[in-house]
């Protein structure tokens, strides 16, 4: 079977609905069989400007965006450009056909004679759709789940439009250029069984229902709002309470209070929020409660560029708070893992009593794939405080144990009597200034690490056993890295990638030798000043001495790698 | 039912004399009379003097940060609605650091009781002014006088329409153990303002000050005319009007959530069936 | 002395039918009626569709942090008095996540000017509740509806007697433009909350629902009286006054500083003289 | 000369009035002629607990704290209960002699009979300047300073008591005890030129105010309120603006706008209200504004011990604010090195057009010593803005440079516009979606690290040239690690210190050759888990094995790292 790989960019203004046709044309790739990535670029207004919805779909295996467009959909001039020069050498612009357009390959489509300005997005689909080869009856499914509800009448004009494009598209190819039609054509693919498609916010919060979130406290702030406002969608069925703080202050110590009384609590924000929860992070670490944050990261200093995407606040959620005291940090290579990973927080979080971080950011928030449907049957959900039979009298919550995990009680569910201090405390939880009980409790809490370095997620491994060069990434980056590692193999180089879904604690043991064995160590991350390879070298005493870094807000694609290492 | 035992005898760390003792013993007998045992209630405090008092009584209890008393009162609520929850701080903590979550909390008419001990002044920092510190008071930190409008509780809960609003003043400690019992019994958000000496770092507004102009308002006193309310909350000056000022029963913030009738989120599972609907909508 | 040139125009990112561009066009016509100068003024805002303003006219700008406009714009005035300062925010920066300043700014009285956008809804980040929405609103974040009481600045200000407290509609530019020069004009902290249609995602308080409803006050009312201030501004149903609601004179915040009366602290040097006599202190 | 070194005690409860004894003493001791190293120790409350003023003395030269007592002078019997196993060999005790104490040597005062209850503190004074073998005159002139404008017949009483009160002392001594007279008598010592006796806290104020700090916002909190609030002693006469802000976060966004008009802007507090400015931070960074960030440390996490001390907060501010950007951190060593380095932060702030910190604790804030008076004639103040008259129009905030630095011109000063802007923004402070713009922007803000670079303190080097042992300290500890090198260099060992007085940006050049050449190199910290110790290695690349850590809340004494090297 050979494979091919095409990028569709579907540019306009906001407000224009691109992100309904990119949606639709999504979906039906996805049922046709096909593997899609999807990126969204827009800015921080809510109409005009510049944005993109962009598919990259293969009938093979696909993780990461391409720079190169094959098909640009255009909603006006302005998008052709900005993005003439990306065209590839076959590419092709569909855009209507009052739009004029000279020296590139164009399609101009009378979207004005073929349907209703309402219609227009539809027909676009039904011109993609033919282009691509697609089996014409799948859009129109997926119109029918998108419309049907909505009675006979909205389908059978959006069937009409999509019918009426299509057919168009077919008469015009057929005499005028049919090469076009062979370079955009997908091969043909089996069917698969029937994939969610999600992006990777999605994922975070179905992934949290799936572990038993409870209780999400969230003031809204992009890439992150969606994640809250997901679960809100599904608040009702579920049995979570999500409540929008007056601001991130009160979100996290409200998360802090609904976990002490046992809900499973989340928050979600992104860094100039989070930079807001400092304070509450360390209250978690000091009162020993479990609490996950997720944080979708996005181009700083300060409100930086709100809709774009950066790895640029690992630092600050590694060291957040003041004092010492442990906690661990998660980030999601895939949407499939963010799905499983959002599960992992939950239970970190309870079995180490403190905070827990999950790195997400712009690219992968917004980001559609197909994934395989997850098994219910098989996922767990977090189990909240300790059972309080067999608890002695006088309760004490910060009982001394071996490994510094105490019972941990909850309040009202029982005639024992909880407390939570913020002050350096005793073991029954009242503030103490008896300085020997204060060393005892640092060493308690320190000790905690032991149990989350257990239960560290391992960085994956892919490649060769002696590569010349390893390629180091953590979160977001990872499906770009290995297809640039992919395209370096096809080469004729040895090459390996070393992702991480957990930033921290790291424990060398498990990568150091992949770290020793490579001749080059070259670390890929969405930041200016490497923030990810400064922590390996901390947790290993290695060197990493060359950096791909991108921090002009745009994801990391293999282009970057390969163009950075100069192939 | 429960005694005044069952909420214990503990040493504290404020100064003899410190208003703070008058309280806590009429929270005590408050709770005894609104029949709460130490295990359904919640104490949240944030941090100061007056944050202090919960360590110094039986009950579950969350000591948090300077401020934060309130959202964190907030998610306990939403979390456990069956527990009674009391936050109980001071006037820095409540309205200083903490104003935005007192603004908020009040919008919300979420079923805490707040109780301010009021001094107005800071304390535990050892005599900075508070938002409540009166014009022109001089401290070590504010050697030209405080140079702001002190805030006003009261009118500022008045006017938004609070649930329940009411004043008090630790020298009368049987006022302030039923505006307490009341504040408990109101389902809602309830704010009591405590007005209390720090005999350590507020001469100006001392117990004798306080005992000269605090008058309990007169039997015939509606609390649910909001305009009368209105002018009895900015009364400040020869007279300070102490009592229930403002009423106004609405239905508490948690009754909202159809979810929190099933009871503590702690005992909610993941309901499997409704996932797998969810998941479904995402084919 | 200035003309509405002098401000200049900006090609701006709101959305067609958006009342932000009548409020900017009648601060633009305020400036020119108070005779001031583009470098005489220093616009400070948070972030939202609101706070993008002051890219949109001639003067300094401070575009600072989402809620902290307030806070930001203090230290400059008291930094340099000379300057004009103006606020510029929507109601979810200024009431949401600045409330704790807002409560802080009217206690003080610091001679600011703060124009609130007031579209009950966060607008940038695509259509969530703010602080003034309505209850019941629905939302992508509020599926269910508000479940909070609105804030009411205005009953708000007014409670704390804030020096001068307003509100127009931008569906007349010219009452705005007239609300916003006497709110410059004002020595002390003054409010204009300017209620205006966000067409993008609040389609419950549409441009017709403000219109239907909104009012300008009588000739003969008088916003001096506290009493009649308070109930008008808790007014908010078929009608919904707009004008001057309150006003208080007060001396502004800033002249309880003699260093101010000196000019900026940016020109004034070290006082070496004083600088050893304050030495000899610790000697 | 014999060199004698003695360690007093005060202690009692809080509002037993303890501070003024001491601070009595310690004036006492200074115009002797004699060094101090005054440590306080106090609980979070205002009366009861258990408090103590510690003043170690020595007719040499004096920078730590000293574990073991020699004069122990009491309020109540509970300070004895606590401090007596710290007593030196010959140690006494003066208390009051209703007060039975055996089995140490004690000496009972019966203070009711010598004076009034209100005078008891002067008459302790008087005791200790006999026991001390100080000139009775000194302890009358500071009597006479402090109390002298109360009038004649306060000041006649304060003198009684004091005069009573020795000759007491020495009829009592005569018969009695002289061995003990002998064992706490001071040796002479030269009058010195007189001398400031400063905290840490008041020579960072001090320091501020010669710099030509011009707006300083704080919201209280221990144990850096005292700063803000000893500047405040002096906004009047110095031209200071000082607000108590409505909170932290108010704090910081005050001081920028203050630093945007053109003050030299000041925030102090500690690590639990730095928390709260972390997005703040962020904004000075992204905005190019000078901020000064004087924080006081104190054990975390959370509220910890309010009153104790700590080094705990390096990560959290070397790493506060979401986004990469440049800053320095200073971190004195003496009450000295506060009034310096204080000036020093303003100076970099300017420079660099950003946040700039100064770490000090409670230990070093409440740590009274003598200073030799500044030269008022040699001090400079911080030049605030670029001039105007050169500037062309339209004028660029942010105007692209060879350094990073651009003009900053003053928002009213001139008909020149000055835009600042804490989104991503273009060279007019406008803000921008143009990604390269971007990139060129994030470029501008780390150039200024080379600026910084330039200017860094480089560590103080003490010590043999090849030392088998190097301990590394930072901030508050130097006394202490000092005064240990020494004692090992007196048992015969080669020992160095190495100081670093600023932490941050670290330049390798300056110091690894001591690292390197050093057999073995012991980094001491007051925290839980070398927090500079790993920034050290993340600058060099070096490991450094072994750390002497204290995180009790009490300073680290000589003592402290004597017995941790097991000598
Ligand atoms: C974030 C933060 N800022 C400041 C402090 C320091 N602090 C502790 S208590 C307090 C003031 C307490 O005043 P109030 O709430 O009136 O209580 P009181 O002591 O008067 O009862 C302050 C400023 C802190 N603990 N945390
Ligand atoms: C600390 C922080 N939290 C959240 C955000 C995200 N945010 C940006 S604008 C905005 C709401 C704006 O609403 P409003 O102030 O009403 O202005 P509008 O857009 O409606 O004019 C939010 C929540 C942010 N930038 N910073
Ligand atoms: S300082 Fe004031 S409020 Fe605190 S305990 Fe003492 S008297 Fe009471
Ligand atoms: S989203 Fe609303 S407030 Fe923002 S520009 Fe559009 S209409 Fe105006
Ligand atoms: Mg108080
Ligand atoms: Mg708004």
């Amino acid at each position: 079977m050979t494979t091919k790989t095409l990028n569709i960019v579907i540019g306009g203004e906001a407000g224009q609905g691109l992100v309904t046709i990119g949606e639709l044309l999504a979906k039906t790739l996805v049922e046709c069989g096909y593997e899609i990535v999807v990126t969204q670029s827009y800015q921080s207004r809510v109409r005009g400007g510049h944005n993109t919805f962009t598919i990259r779909t293969s009938n093979a295996g696909l993780a990461a965006p391409q720079e190169t467009i094959d098909l640009l959909i255009v909603m006006n001039e302005e998008t052709v450009r900005l993005h003439r020069e990306e065209l590839s050498k076959n590419g092709l612009v569909v855009t209507d056909s009052s739009i004029k357009i000279d020296a590139i390959p164009c399609l101009g489509v009378p979207y004005g004679e073929l349907t209703s300005r309402r219609h227009e997005n539809v027909a676009a689909l039904g011109v993609a759709t033919f282009l691509l080869g697609l089996d014409k009856t799948v859009p129109a499914q997926v119109l029918e789940r998108k419309f049907g509800k909505k009675g006979a009448e909205v389908m059978a004009e959006n069937r009409k439009a999509l019918d009426t494009a299509y057919q168009w598209t077919s008469d015009k190819l057929a005499q005028a250029r049919p090469e076009a039609l062979d370079f955009l054509k997908l091969p043909e693919t089996k069917r698969q069984s029937p994939r969610l498609i999600l992006n990777g916010n999605e994922a975070l919060a179905l992934g949290a229902l799936s572990a038993g979130v409870k209780f999400c406290s969230f003031y809204p702030m992009t890439p992150a709002t969606s994640i809250a406002v997901t679960i809100n969608q599904y608040a009702a069925a579920m049995g979570v309470v999500v409540e929008q703080a007056e601001d991130e202050i009160a979100a996290i110590n409200m998360a802090i209070g609904a976990a002490f009384a046992g809900a499973p609590s989340l928050v979600t924000t992104s860094g100039g929020g989070f930079a807001l929860m400092t304070e509450g992070i360390s209250l978690a670490g000091m009162t020993e409660t479990p609490v996950v944050v997720m944080l979708g990261q996005r181009p700083g200093p300060a409100t930086g560029l709100p809709t774009r995407t950066e790895q640029g606040d690992l630092e600050l959620v590694l060291y957040a708070g003041h004092g010492d005291f442990p906690r661990a940090i998660l980030a999601p290579g895939s949407v499939e893992e963010c799905f499983h990973l959002a599960g992992k927080a939950f239970e970190l979080a309870e079995s180490s009593q403190g905070p827990v971080f999950l790195l997400t950011d712009q690219f992968l928030a917004d980001s559609f794939r197909a994934v395989v449907p997850f098994n219910v049957d098989e996922l767990c959900s977090v189990q909240t405080g300790t059972d309080p039979s067999p608890a002695q009298s006088p309760y004490r919550r910060y009982a001394l144990t071996e490994d510094g995990v105490s019972p941990r009680l909850l309040p009202g569910f029982s005639r024992h009597l909880v407390i939570a201090d913020s002050d350096e405390h005793d073991e029954d939880g009242h503030l103490t200034e008896d300085l020997e009980v204060r060393v005892r409790m640092v060493d308690k809490r320190m000790k905690k690490y032991a149990r989350l370095k257990n239960e560290v997620i391992p960085p994956s491994y892919l490649g060769a056993e002696d590569p010349e060069l390893l390629l180091v990434c953590w979160g977001s980056t990872q499906g770009s890295v290995v297809e640039a590692a992919g395209a370096l193999e096809s080469a004729g180089r040895k090459v390996g990638v070393l992702h991480f879904a957990q930033v921290w604690p790291l424990v060398a043991q498990h990568f150091v030798e992949y770290l020793n064995r490579a001749r080059q160590v070259v670390a890929v991350e969405s930041n200016a000043t490497g923030q990810f390879a400064r922590l390996l070298e901390r947790a290993t005493g290695l060197q990493i001495r060359r950096q791909i870094l991108r921090y002009d807000g745009l994801p990391i694609t293999p282009q970057t790698i390969l163009a950075a290492l100069k192939i | 039912m429960s005694t005044l035992q069952d909420f214990g005898q503990y040493e504290t760390a404020w100064c003899p004399g410190c208003g703070n003792f008058a309280i806590l013993q009429a929270v005590k007998k408050a709770l005894v009379a609104s029949g709460l045992s130490p295990h359904q209630l919640l104490f949240v405090s944030g941090i100061g003097q007056a944050a202090k008092t919960p360590h110094y009584l039986n009950a579950n209890v969350f000591n948090g940060l300077h401020g934060r008393a309130l959202p964190l009162a907030t998610g306990a609520k939403l979390s456990n609605p069956a527990l009674t929850v009391i936050v109980e701080s001071g006037d820095g903590c409540n309205y200083g650091e903490g104003g935005n979550h007192f603004l908020a909390a009040i919008r919300r008419n979420i079923n805490l009781t707040m109780l301010v001990h009021n001094n107005q002044v800071y304390g535990l920092t050892k005599g900075q002014a508070s938002p409540t510190s009166q014009k022109g008071f001089v401290t070590k930190a504010q050697p030209g006088g405080v140079l702001a409008q002190p805030f006003s509780p009261l009118a500022v809960a008045v006017a938004m329409r609070a649930g329940f609003v009411a004043r008090s003043f630790s020298g009368y400690e049987e006022h302030v153990t039923a505006m307490v019992t009341q504040a408990i019994a109101h389902q809602g958000f309830s704010l009591v303002d405590i007005l209390h000496p720090c005999v350590s770092f507020n001469k100006l507004n001392t117990f004798t000050w306080y005992k000269e102009r605090c008058e309990k308002l007169p039997d015939d006193y509606s609390p649910t005319d909001w305009e009368a309310a209105m002018k009895t909350a900015v009364k400040w000056g020869d007279t300070i009007p102490i009592g229930l000022i403002y009423k106004n029963e609405q239905p508490p913030y948690e009754e909202n959530f159809p979810v929190l009738k099933k009871g503590p989120l702690a005992k909610q599972g993941v309901d499997k069936k409704a996932l797998q609907d969810i998941f479904s909508r995402y084919l």
